[in-house]
């Protein structure tokens, strides 16, 4: 191998550039890009685009690299080579979490207790923003989508799934601990928690 | 000058005084939003751009920027039988200067970020997952009931008494300013007001003016000023004394 | 250039191996991987990780590569080069940091400097209700929620995420330039207070 030059791969001249543009945009790609979508972004011709891939084919290959091009349906992307599957496998495999956030809880409290329930209420009494920890909750299955509220246009509203009662070993919603310090029906401690969160707010 | 006319560019609005004042009323902007300092900036900037000082212009917008402060405080601190903990002046100016750094501190960190931001904007780097990653799994150990009763109860809990310690700053009330002028005026036809302000803190001269500015509006004053900072000199008119309504109540 | 085998850029061995490893573990990562976390997906010692990361960051290089590598959020990824700035901009959104208006900024630097920090310290520092600027950065992920202040019914508080370490292009937090050189002390402030206070009452 020239150590002086041990990586300049692909000789100086303008597919070499464009092949590096192209690099470029698959690495920062969350999609496919189809040949005309990575011409129109390297202000480039689709011909070259495709000798650009060409080249890039060859040094992102099996074996020879652990990134690797790919040709899927809608374009070209970048994947982990099968060589480093196992290792791939073992980055996405999440450890069993052993609790959940404060703020996940807080919703997932108010959830359970007084659902259906929508993301505009839960923010109400939490006094921030629900959305993201909502779509964390909807997105690892512990509440779900249940109808919306009434009138036109009205909000989503969520409840909790059968994922979420194993998970907290309840036979089902009834079970839970009883509040009676906070209220003794769901109405009574959706009252005096919007109640309180206003004082908060204000 | 028209005050209502002043053109505003804040981080919650950008237009004229008018439309804030007039959105406010709708309650189309929160007052909390309202960077008041910024607009008593903007309004000290066009004055210096003209080079005299309207004294007009100056009531009109006192009474409405001290009507949209209080509106704000009482939004901000509506707990009006909390007590205002008193503060020697030491202690205040102390305080006051404590938190001017704090902030001037953050006016410059954020100078840095911006500057940051600009030399990284040619760096892109992809905010979704990869196209051909494997889907995460992620999984939750059993979890107790309680926590969620937990939950709900801190939730249900009183929260803490808003702490007040910054309004230390406290008005004294135009009232006070009104009954002494006219004491004064009762015995003097004209007297200088640097002459009577002289020495008082500047919370004081500033109330004191908003005093003078109401006894001109009812008619009971006249004020003359040679030029810029000289001294306001102020005349008695005639023995009319309406009754006080205006903003003696909120100061 | 040997067109047999032009891309055989790593000789074969157990470095190079790894090194093929680390770079399909980045190419699919959402996030920068630390040295542990790398290590531990590709079964391996975080030394040989660690000089694995080397080769990569002499091959992955600006002006070299398309694909650069870079240490950022206490992590390493891939980004595009920014010989590829013009083309990327022309094919993705930056809607992390478009349009961060000054107000967004300041919050920022307080949360950064200052946090775990609530919305009320925030309005404290800034003179200004913080509810809708905090509310955009939580959209933007560039902060996030870090519990509540200590105490019952204490007010949500934020912290900055790794994806602004990230868009700022930071190690660490500790990058950000001390505060004690930002600004004026409050000794100094106070002193020209009096000053003026002086002057008016002459």
């Amino acid at each position: 191998m020239d150590r002086d030059r041990p990586f300049r791969l692909i000789t100086a001249g303008p597919v070499d550039r464009l092949a590096r543009t192209v690099e470029a945009l698959l690495v920062v790609a969350s999609q496919p890009l189809s040949v005309d979508e990575l011409a129109a972004a390297a202000d480039d011709d689709p011909a070259r685009v495709e000798t650009a891939l060409g080249l890039l084919g060859e040094r992102f290959a099996e074996e020879r690299s652990g990134i690797v091009l790919e040709h899927v349906a809608g374009g070209w992307a970048f994947r982990a080579s099968r060589e480093a599957a196992e290792a791939c496998g073992r980055l996405f495999e999440r450890p069993v979490e052993r609790g959940l956030t404060a703020a996940a809880l807080e919703t997932l409290a108010i959830v359970a207790y007084l659902g259906p329930v929508s993301r505009p209420e839960i923010a109400r009494i939490r006094g921030v923003a629900a959305d993201s920890v909502v779509a964390g909750l909807v997105e690892r299955g512990l509440i779900a989508e249940s109808g919306r509220e009434e009138g036109i246009g009205g909000a989503v509203r969520y409840r909790t799934t059968p994922l979420f009662e194993r998970v907290f070993g309840l036979e089902s919603l009834s079970q839970l601990p009883r509040l009676d310090d906070v209220g003794e029906e769901a109405v009574q401690i959706r009252e005096r928690l919007e109640a309180v969160a206003e004082r908060r707010g204000a | 000058m028209e005050v209502r006319e002043l053109e505003l560019d804040l981080d919650a609005f950008e237009g004229p005084f008018d439309l804030l004042l007039t959105l406010v009323l709708k309650e189309e902007l929160e007052p909390a939003e309202v960077d008041v300092a910024g607009i008593v900036v903007a309004f000290c900037e066009r004055l210096a751009e003209r080079g005299e000082l309207d004294l007009e212009a100056c009531g009109e917008f006192l009474v409405l920027v001290a009507a949209l402060l209080e509106l704000k405080a009482r939004l901000l601190f509506p707990d009006e039988e909390a007590e205002l903990s008193e503060l020697e002046p030491e202690e205040a100016a102390e305080e006051l200067a404590r938190r001017l750094a704090e902030y001037r501190r953050a006016k410059e960190a954020a100078a840095w970020l911006a500057e940051r931001l600009e030399g990284e904007s040619s760096r892109f780097f992809r905010l979704g997952p990869a196209p051909l990653a494997p889907k995460v799994e992620r999984r939750l150990a059993p979890q107790e009931p309680e926590g969620l009763a937990a939950a709900l109860r801190l939730l249900a809990a009183e929260p803490p008494a808003v702490s007040l310690s910054h309004l230390q700053l406290r008005f004294p009330p135009v009232s006070q300013f009104l009954e002494r002028f006219r004491t004064v005026l009762s015995r003097r036809r004209v007297f200088d007001l640097d002459a009577e302000i002289v020495g008082m803190p500047r919370i004081d001269q500033a109330v004191a003016f908003l005093a003078l500015l109401e006894l001109r509006r009812s008619g009971e004053v006249s004020l003359e000023q040679a030029g810029s900072f000289a001294p306001i000199r102020v005349r008695r008119l005639e023995e009319r004394r309406p009754e006080w309504t205006g903003i003696a109540r909120s100061a």
